[in-house]
């Protein structure tokens, strides 16, 4: 899945263009791979050591 | 010597690209300030909160209410 | 790296000031409790994984 609601729902990923600039998309050198995995680890950590299911989903 | 304010720093750095990711990239009316991550902060703690020279990320979404603190905040 | 600081070694710890916002010194939601929590975690994930901070980063 992927975990950031705004990625999920962009029909197309512009950054994929040829002379498409990702850094204008994404900031930190994050591509859409490791910003999913960040997302991803945000979400857990959140769930699993907030336990707190509320809080961790109005983060997201 | 005076310096030359481009109209571009006067735009707010973008809130969405400030959290990592912005949808609308080049076209977007706020200003995407390229940064370096703080790999402290990414592991998860960093001892020098905001006195530190790299960026700590907030992964919060944000809302009118933090754009307008993260605006007040010195950056 | 970063898991092996003790925090209760560290003599200031300016997040507990008031007025400090917490989120400025952890991410993923953490607080002092369950930083310490998840940075024993890692230590034992490093040693079964050999020392690979990497690997023992992706398990979780
Ligand atoms: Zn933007
Ligand atoms: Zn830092």
């Amino acid at each position: 899945p992927i975990y950031d609601q705004d990625l999920a729902t962009m029909e197309d990923r512009p950054w994929r263009k040829p002379g498409a600039d990702i850094t204008d998309y994404f900031n930190y050198g994050f591509t859409e791979e490791t910003w999913n995995l960040y997302c991803e680890r945000q979400k857990k950590l959140r769930i699993e050591f907030g336990g707190n299911q509320q809080a961790a989903n109005n983060a997201l | 010597p005076f310096r030359h304010i481009d109209p571009e720093t006067k735009m707010k750095d973008c809130p969405w690209y400030d959290r990592g990711f912005c949808r609308h990239g080049p076209y977007c009316k706020h200003r995407h300030r390229r940064r370096a991550v703080c790999p402290n902060y990414l592991a998860g703690f960093c001892p020098q909160g905001r006195e530190c020279q790299h960026a700590h990320p907030s992964f919060g979404l944000p809302s009118f209410e933090n754009i307008a603190i993260s605006h007040a905040k010195p950056s």
